[in-house]
């Protein structure tokens, strides 16, 4: 009781701060400097047409590796968490699970095949709608979702996963690298053309660079499943 | 023998072992030896002057006679007129009164007094007691002649001697050093094995060495 | 101040005097106890009597090498003490070694035959010698004290440390002794003084038959006669250097033998009086009493 | 519009932490920081809204020309999605956590846990 | 130049690399793990050199091509790549000691090893506050992943406290993160810094979020459970990366953040890091487990570089070089200990006594405490003595006060462990040693040391690794496996040479105390001859000691004097910690001298008011108000080591249980430098008054007290080296009372005091030393009778003795009479009154020191002993006829000083004219003196061995005892409590009520940390809302009120 009596005091402290941030704050009218350059200069520098496509992938695309840095690394403690635990509980005989529905069944081959499309097809179109990598590589993880949840027996092979995610990754920094020697800086994505606003085709290297990260963090969200569903299986 | 005289194997710090022998590391052996006079003849009879007119007492009575010592101190008698005093050591006493009857318990510490004291001593004994054991001549615990363990100089006979009894023994007492014949630590030296024969008859416990230095 | 070899002869001359003047002095004293307890006491030649007596006896013992050396220590610290303070104010003949130093060195050399003495004491191996030890060291820190603090006072009074300038300031009439000048100091001093005389209310140390006699337990035939002479000689030298300091020197030899007499009457009054105090008593006895006084003679200087 | 969404993100703060902080059965606890973490999505996206300008991709209905004054601020977007992403890792590796911790200990009682402390 | 972003994606691309390689393939993902790591460190160092010698410029690294504030940008700056080499650097030692962990765990471990240096260097190279954040939480969740490693199955417990914690962290992090933003319209660092006035309008409530949170995340007191919890459990090889490397970079994101806080949140960031300072080093007090022991120092210590930043303002162009050395001390010292604490097996402090055997790893050992001290050489040292002067010159005392406090109880409990480690009785546990293992804390020897040496070129007061003296007490580190003789050789020749070499530069009063210092340090070190062996440990620390008090008394500077005094600290605390029972004397030696240090510190800091190379004549200009706090800080300090009464309990026990040849250097020599301190101070300052109080007759009482109850202490001691322990405190009392009658012969007295007390104490010394060393005891009781079996020994104690109480004819009545010709013109009366008193009981210490060894009776055990040894004695002998000599011409010394001393106190000087010396008052003939006693000594002795030829020689129990005979010789040798009577009298004066204070004192701060560190009550939840109390505290403190 005390404790609650304690949490709602620093509660109503952190509330007060908050407040008085609520009460400092006044909308912009207009953007802000950053904003404007962004809003002005992205067409023309980067030649996406999704300008937070440009500022995630390029502007700001030492956040985004470390985004992806964040998901291999969770993928790989996770690995780590869990292969630990395997490694103790591998005698143990396994489970056995009840049949999925049919209807599971039949509706993850309809769906499966779909799924990977769109999500392929978001990361690609990233740089022109909104999406882009991480949305298209949750999409495509949550296709492998459904096949475990079809047949939580399933094999995925993690080596596949691994190289497939590692290769994404070596690929975004040596593109990055290549950045440095082919244009302006680390990450710059005019190393190709930049292309017309608007085409597929277009952004420089933003398209290949978003695809490789939704591949990396396809790999990376079933990499995390298939070992989740490995230990609960064993 | 008692536990402390006995032999003992000691450990020294340095963890070297040795053995102990109180009786000889703790206890001089020699025995006593004639202590001669001065070589001039003038420098003894000065010596032996000097000697009785200072005589000092060993404060250390050992009967019922020691109370007969006491008033001589007081105004009454006030020994120290004769140059008579007490000395609460034997190293610096002259002269030991043997005060009345002698236990053989008591004997054994009057020895080693005895011995202690520097030559030349003197020993006086009070009393019928220290002549033939007066009225305690069939003790089981007294000795009877004081004179076949100590050598005496000088007996004051009584049962008890008055404190001028006393007195005049001291009178008598210097007569007998003045006159040079008080060598009772020599003859003491002399006589050793003796005395110690005699000594050791009665005193059955004897734990302690030959001679007390 | 410099040496000449016929300060040798003077004083030996010095000591000589010294030496019968205290064994009189002594033997006086104990007479003058004695009548108190109506007694006769000693004869006064007593003294020379026990001494040839002492040297006389045939035998003696040692227990080693600091116990041989015990009595010529405090034989040689009060001879020294002796020597080292000019025993007639004026006298060229019986300024003695005082060239050696001033005040200071008297000072500290009265403990140079206390040192030895308790050395050769402790040597002999007797546990009630080392009490006596023991006890006469601790008395003596304290009876030190108000002693310390008065030759402070009267050196502050003086501006000097010369036993002479501090005689010399003294003369011109009994009103000039420092008794009248700094009379804080001379108390305090003098209650110092009872406690360094070994005579009651301070002398538990020797208690005869508790721990016979303290330090000399052990001491028999020519050592004792060393300490008998050293008996004589110390208490002299010591009140010599109270006359010195408090009560104007001694132009004579009269004179000084006159005051030394009465400054040892002193402790002899007191001692005749007053039964003996405990080491522990007898400390705190100098610092309440004692200590007090010399702080005042130092403030008030 | 920007003022609400601000303050339905601080309030899903404020019970997130409540939740996290009163909660003592972890997995509780990793939700309420997931509400938590979903109120500082929104207080971020929030701060970006400006009224009545729309999002920022450049197509037919937003010229370049007109971009800076036709769109929002892209940027707090663009930080939102890396928030997010971080906020899934730290989720997930927390439920890693939980799912070992309950593996050795068998408990999921917060106040289990407190063998290191002092 | 490389680009400096190569060290990130070098790191990002080998982690990714390794995913490719085969789970199986561990050697080929190690090997490329730890080249990755390497090239990373390669670039570093590479930029290290460039920037720092090269001349290169600092270097903006734009990504994107475009330029900041549009896109995230990197800076690489000298700071920038000293961390990245630091971090880059640990993190490869750290791989190196993984190996077998990395081996078993596979190629993901190594790729979160490689994301944790990566991170950590994206944090410290990048301007853009959100690329902070998500660098930041990358940390987070590879510390998530690192602490698995551990095999301590409690580091998941914390590791998700540490999640707990995270989490909160980052949603405060993420909120101010956007108000900032949205406040200035830029995410950049240097670009916020710019417009942060307008941040900072309106309560400025969003850059304190993003401050609180990154200054949660270096683990400020006391919102920092989890990290201990870590810190206990993780690997020892992570938790060292976890202090050294991820410290740094979070403080160094600090150092940014300030940037834009701009100089009003400087005082919040002073406030927590020195709360955090002091408190975690308050805990570590209670603390018995080595790594949570570590971690609350880690805590203390990023706390105190957190103070430091808060110092920004004042610091100036020396911010970084302080900042820089205080935390690369840490860092390389944490480290080192941490991946130390891998090779011992057992969790207690007292495990680590395994590293016994083993003298590099000590030596390892010593070198990180030290570094983490902040004694010189180290950088640390240089540091602090910079920022406590700026913190002086900019009057910011009360700061001042505190960090040194805290450093106190920091050197503290880490002296107290190393005594563990020296003196505990060792445990079964052992030392792990694996090759690589050991090879990586030698690295960190190496860093520390390196760094020590960049520390000292870049100090504006010269390195103290150039200076001769220091050099060759380090060199016998080299020497160590040689035998005793030759080092023993080498050292004696080593100081008699530099007493040749320094001999025509010292003036009379520094010949005074080379000449004890030097040449009397040779005479003691003869006695080290009878030592067989090696004696690893003994020569380093006593050189060390030597060069310090070399260097002390030619110290011009304030800065040099400091270090010289250092140096000697913390030589003799390693010499008495040698003694087999000094343990715990020797840690409170070192609390008392550190203590006493940081006042002079303070004390020459408040004086030098920012002049960085402040004359020690200077301090005579030093200004009236502040002069005589200064006199009073620098006084104490002294006093300290001369065991002023009232800060004397160290030395007793110091002195007493310090080996049989170390109890005379740090009586004989050691105790010097306080009073050559005590002179330099008055020499230069004079007489100073506080609230009109004469600051010189406060030292005047304080001598007295000390000379009486020093004396008083001693005579009812029993153990012997103890009794003279305390009579040095009593000698010391008479000396400091010299000094403070500030006139001509008090202060003659005091050096004749310096030479008297040298030579009797360090004879004294040993020969008890000897004595014990045969008897296998010091109890004096125990001993006795000792007289015939070591004569020599007798001789020497017979002589010293004399010599101490004073009396005639040897050379302490010299003393005692300057003493008593100088309290003649002395202002002040009555402190003499206490003086008098203490000089007749030390009659009485004295006597009991040769009664019970040498007199009264002999032991059963002892009767086949034989004299000291050879080495022992010689030099005893050398100083009996020193003595004799110095009694017989005392001028030899004293003339010069005295002529020297005339330029202070141009009265009342004595005059040495022929064989009297003479002074206003009195005269003295030291020879006529001795001519005299000699003759009457022998006359006498010839007539009583004329009149007493024939005495028999009897033994011990032949003597008169009531008609008894002794029983035993223990129960006829009458020595325990000897002064029984004084007891009863004065006893109440020797109540140990100082030592009750400073145990009351240590008790206090000792429970009070048992009792405040329940508040860390290992639930991940309470940690979480002591979080956010932090957080609310803070605010109301520094926005809300």
């Amino acid at each position: 009781m005390i404790k609650r009596l304690v949490v709602l005091l620093l509660l109503a402290g952190i509330g007060a701060i908050f407040m008085s941030l609520l009460l400092g704050y006044t909308p912009d009218n207009e953007l802000n400097l950053t904003a404007r350059y962004y809003a002005e200069h992205t067409a023309q520098d980067i030649g996406a047409a999704n300008i937070v496509t440009a500022i995630i992938v390029t502007y700001r695309g030492l956040d985004t590796l470390g985004e992806v840095t964040v998901l291999f690394l969770t993928a790989a403690i996770v690995g780590l968490v869990l292969a630990q635990g395997r490694q103790q509980n591998s005698q143990r005989s396994q489970r056995k699970l009840p049949e999925s529905g049919e209807l599971l069944q039949t509706g993850s081959l309809l769906l499966t095949p779909l799924i990977l499309l769109l999500g392929v097809y978001v990361f690609v179109n990233g740089h022109l709608t909104p999406g882009g990598g991480f949305q298209g590589g949750a999409i495509l993880a949550s296709a492998i979702l459904l096949m475990l949840l079809t047949d939580p027996m399933r094999h995925f092979s993690h080596r596949l996963i691994s190289v497939l995610e590692s290769i994404s990754g070596l690929i975004f920094i040596t593109i990055g690298v290549l950045g440095i020697i082919y244009a302006g800086g680390f990450l710059d994505n005019r190393i190709l053309p930049t292309g017309s606003l608007g085409q597929l085709f277009s952004a420089g290297v933003i398209p290949i660079i978003y695809s490789f990260i939704g591949l990396k963090v396809g790999a990376e969200f079933s990499s995390m499943l298939v070992n989740l569903s490995e230990t609960e299986g064993s | 023998m008692k536990e402390e005289l006995k032999k003992r194997v000691i450990k020294g710090p340095d963890g070297f072992e040795f053995e102990v022998d109180p009786l000889q590391d703790y206890y001089c052996e020699a025995p006593p030896t004639v202590q001669p006079a001065a070589y001039q003849k003038i420098v003894e009879k000065i010596f032996n002057w000097a000697r009785s007119e200072s005589i000092w007492i060993l404060g250390f009575g050992t009967g019922c006679g020691a109370i007969e010592m006491r008033p001589l101190m007081t105004p009454r008698f006030d020994a120290y007129r004769f140059g008579v005093q007490w000395r609460p050591t034997p190293r610096q006493a002259n002269l030991f009164i043997i005060s009345g009857y002698l236990s053989t318990k008591t004997l054994k510490r009057a020895i080693r007094s005895y011995e202690q004291m520097q030559n030349p001593k003197y020993v006086i004994g009070l009393g019928s007691c220290t002549i033939n054991g007066g009225m305690y001549w069939d003790s089981y615990n007294t000795i009877k002649r004081l004179d076949d363990y100590l050598p005496v100089d000088l007996y004051i006979a009584g049962c008890m001697p008055r404190p001028e009894a006393l007195l005049a023994g001291f009178e008598e007492m210097k007569k007998i050093i003045r006159a040079g014949k008080a060598e009772g630590g020599n003859l003491y030296a002399e006589n050793f094995d003796w005395y110690k024969a005699n000594q050791k008859k009665v005193i059955h416990d004897w734990d302690m060495p030959e001679h007390s230095w | 101040m410099e040496f000449e070899w016929i300060k040798i002869p003077y004083s030996l001359l010095t000591l000589f005097i010294v030496i019968n003047f205290g064994l009189l002095l002594t033997a006086l004293i104990q007479k003058i106890g004695a009548r108190v307890g109506r007694r006769h006491g000693i004869p006064i030649y007593q003294n020379y009597i026990d001494l040839i007596k002492n040297y006389a006896i045939r035998s003696s013992i040692t227990h080693g090498f600091m116990f041989y050396l015990g009595p010529v220590f405090r034989l040689s610290g009060g001879v020294g003490l002796l020597l080292f303070v000019p025993t007639i104010y004026g006298s060229e003949m019986f300024s003695n070694l005082s060239f050696a130093g001033d005040l200071i060195l008297a000072l500290y050399f009265v403990f140079f035959g206390a040192l030895g003495m308790a050395l050769g004491a402790g040597e002999s191996g007797h546990p009630h010698a080392a009490i006596g030890v023991s006890r006469g060291l601790s008395q003596m820190t304290a009876a030190e004290l108000p002693f310390a603090l008065a030759v402070f006072s009267v050196a502050l009074q003086y501006q000097t440390l010369s036993v002479t300038d501090i005689v010399a300031a003294q003369q011109g009439g009994v009103l000039n002794w420092t008794l009248f000048t700094n009379p804080f100091a001379v108390t305090a001093a003098m209650f110092s003084f009872l406690g360094s005389m070994m005579r009651p209310p301070f002398d538990v140390v020797l208690a005869p038959q508790e721990i016979p006699i303290g330090p000399p337990t052990e001491y028999h035939s020519s050592y004792l006669a060393l300490m008998q002479t050293n008996r004589v000689i110390f208490p002299v030298a010591k009140i010599v250097i109270y006359m010195n300091l408090f009560f104007g020197g001694a132009a004579s030899w009269p004179v000084f033998f006159l005051k030394v007499f009465l400054i040892y009457m002193v402790s002899v009054f007191v001692g005749v009086a007053f039964p003996r105090f405990r080491v522990e008593q007898s400390i705190r006895w100098f610092l309440i009493w004692a200590m007090p006084l010399g702080i005042l003679a130092i403030v008030l200087v | 519009m920007s003022y609400i969404a601000m303050t339905t993100g601080f309030i899903l703060i404020l019970i997130g932490f409540y939740g996290a902080l009163t909660n003592r059965n972890i997995l509780r606890m990793i939700i309420a920081f997931t509400v938590a973490n979903t109120g500082v999505n929104l207080v971020l996206v929030a701060v970006g809204y400006m009224r009545g300008r729309t999002a920022p991709i450049l197509d037919a209905a937003v010229p370049v020309t007109e971009a800076a004054a036709r769109i929002i601020d892209p940027i707090p977007q663009a930080l939102v999605l890396t928030a997010i992403v971080i906020g899934v890792g730290v989720t997930a590796l927390m439920l890693a956590f939980v799912y070992k911790l309950y593996a050795t200990r068998g408990s999921l009682d917060i106040s289990n846990y407190t063998e290191l402390k002092w | 130049m490389v680009n400096a972003i190569f060290i990130i994606a070098t790191g990002l691309g080998t982690a990714f690399l390794l995913g490719l390689l085969k789970d199986e393939w561990r050697t080929a993902a190690y090997g490329i793990t730890l080249a990755a790591l390497a090239l990373m460190s390669w670039i570093a160092a590479s930029w290290v050199a460039a920037l720092a010698w090269g001349g290169a410029a600092t270097v903006d690294i734009f990504t994107a091509g475009t330029e900041p504030p549009f896109a995230i940008n990197l800076r690489m700056g000298l700071p920038e790549a000293v961390l990245t080499l630091l971090v880059n650097l640990a993190s490869l030692l750290a791989a190196v000691y993984l190996r077998d962990t990395m081996f078993k765990q596979g190629r993901r471990a190594m790729a979160v090893l490689l994301i944790f240096a990566m991170a950590l260097c994206g944090i410290i190279l990048t301007r853009d506050l959100f690329n902070l954040f998500v660098f930041f939480e990358l940390t987070v969740i590879s510390t998530g992943g690192l602490i698995l490693l551990s095999r301590d199955k409690r580091a998941l417990g914390a590791g998700f406290k540490y999640l707990i914690a995270s989490q909160v962290i980052s949603i405060l992090l993420l909120v101010g993160i956007i108000f900032s933003y949205h406040a200035t319209g830029t995410l950049n660092i240097d670009g916020m810094a710019s417009m942060s006035a307008q941040l900072l309008q309106g309560g400025s409530l969003a850059f304190f979020l993003m401050f609180i949170a990154i200054v949660a995340e270096l683990k400020p007191f006391p919102a920092n459970g989890w990290a201990l919890d870590i810190y206990e459990s993780a690997h020892p090889a992570f938790s060292a990366m976890l202090s050294a490397a991820a410290g740094s970079a979070a403080l160094f994101a600090v150092d940014k953040l300030l940037l834009i806080g701009g100089t009003q949140w400087l005082p919040v960031a002073t406030a927590i890091g020195i709360v955090s300072f002091i408190g975690a080093n308050l805990f570590a007090l209670a603390q018995n487990v080595d790594r949570r022991t570590l971690g609350y120092s880690s805590i203390a210590q990023i706390g105190l570089v957190l103070t430091v930043l808060g110092q920004r303002d004042i610091l100036g162009d020396s911010y970084l070089y302080i900042a820089g050395g205080i935390l690369l001390a840490h860092a390389i010292s944490k480290a080192g200990l941490y991946w130390l604490s891998g090779l011992v097996e057992g969790r207690e402090l007292t495990a680590w006594t395994a590293l016994r055997g083993r003298p590099l790893l000590i030596f390892a050992f010593v070198t990180f405490l030290a570094l983490l001290i902040g004694l010189p050489p180290f950088p640390g040292f240089y540091a602090k003595w910079d920022l406590i002067h700026t913190l002086a010159a900019q009057d910011r005392i009360m700061l001042l006060t505190l960090i040194l406090f805290g450093a106190l109880i920091e050197a503290g409990y880490l002296f107290r462990w190393f005594g563990y480690v020296i003196k505990r009785e060792q445990t079964t546990e052992r030392v792990a040693c694996t090759p690589h293992k050991v090879a990586v804390v030698y690295g960190a020897v190496i860093a520390g040391w390196t760094a020590a040496y960049l520390w000292g070129n870049l100090s504006p007061h010269g390195n103290l690794l150039h200076t001769l003296p220091l050099l060759f007490a380090l060199g016998f580190l080299l020497l160590e496996w040689l035998p005793v003789w030759i080092k023993n050789t080498i050292a004696i020749i080593g100081l008699v040479a530099w007493f040749i070499l320094g001999f025509p530069d010292y003036d009379p009063l520094q010949l005074i105390f080379a000449a004890v210092i030097l040449i009397g340090g040779a005479l003691i070190l003869l006695s080290s001859y009878h030592v067989q062996g090696r004696r690893i440990g003994f020569y380093p620390s006593a050189m060390l000691m030597y060069a310090g008090l070399a260097m002390l008394i030619t110290a011009d500077d304030s800065f040099s004097f400091f270090a010289a005094w250092e140096s000697l600290t913390v030589g003799s605390y390693f010499l008495i910690l040698r003694g087999k029972h000094s343990e715990p004397h020797a840690l409170s030696y070192i609390i008392f001298s550190l203590g006493g240090a940081f006042l002079i510190l303070a004390g020459f800091a408040l004086a030098s008011q920012g002049v960085m190379d402040f004359q020690l004549q200077a301090l005579g200009q030093v200004t009236e108000p502040l002069s005589a706090w200064v006199f009073m800080l620098l006084a104490i300090g002294f006093m300290t080591k001369t065991a002023a009464i009232g800060v004397h309990i160290w030395l007793p026990g110091a002195h007493a249980e310090a080996e049989t040849d170390v109890s005379p250097m740090v009586s004989g020599i050691l105790l010097k430098a306080g009073l050559f301190g005590l002179f330099m101070l008055l020499m230069n300052m004079g007489k100073q008054q506080l609230y009109g109080i004469e600051l010189t007759h406060v030292m005047l009482w304080i001598g007295a007290l000390s000379a009486l109850l020093g004396n008083l202490m001693a005579i009812f001691q029993e153990d012997a080296k103890r009794l003279l322990a305390y009579s040095s405190i009593g000698q010391m009392g008479y000396a400091l009372f010299g000094l403070a009658m500030m006139n001509h012969l008090g202060w003659l007295m005091a050096l004749m005091f310096v030479i008297n007390h040298y030579i009797y104490k360090s004879m004294l010394f040993l020969s008890v030393g000897g004595i014990a060393k045969r008897t296998g005891t010091r109890e004096m009781y125990r001993m006795g009778g000792l007289i015939t079996l070591m004569p020599l020994s007798f001789i020497a104690v017979l002589i010293g003795i004399i010599a101490v109480s004073g009396v005639p004819p040897l050379s302490g009545f010299g003393g005692r009479w300057i003493f008593y010709n100088a309290i003649m013109t002395a202002d002040h009366r009555l402190p003499m009154i206490i003086i008098f008193l203490a000089g007749p009981i030390a009659f009485l210490y004295l006597f009991r020191l040769i009664h019970t060894i040498f007199l009264g009776q002999l032991k059963d055990e002892h009767r086949r002993l034989k004299e000291a040894p050879f080495w022992l004695i010689l030099p005893q002998m050398i100083y009996v006829a020193c003595l004799l000599i110095f009694a017989v011409v005392p001028g030899m010394a004293l003339r010069h000083v005295d002529s020297y001393l005339n330029q202070f106190f141009p009265n009342h000087g004595l005059n040495w004219e022929g064989l009297t010396i003479t002074s206003s008052f009195g005269y003295w003939s030291p020879i006529s003196i001795m001519l005299v006693i000699g003759t009457i000594f022998a006359t006498v002795l010839a007539w009583l061995l004329f009149v007493n030829r024939k005495a028999q020689k009897v033994k011990q129990f032949n003597m008169v005892f009531a008609a008894e005979r002794p029983y035993r010789p223990e129960t006829t040798h009458y020595a325990w409590n000897f002064f029984a009577p004084y007891r009863k009298a004065l006893g109440f004066l020797t109540q140990p009520l100082v030592t009750r204070f400073w145990e009351a004192l240590t008790d206090l701060l000792h429970s009070l940390a048992e009792l405040l560190r329940r508040f860390y009550c290992g639930n991940g939840q309470t940690y979480a809302i002591h979080l956010l109390g932090f957080v609310v505290v803070v605010y109301l403190l520094k926005v809300g009120l």
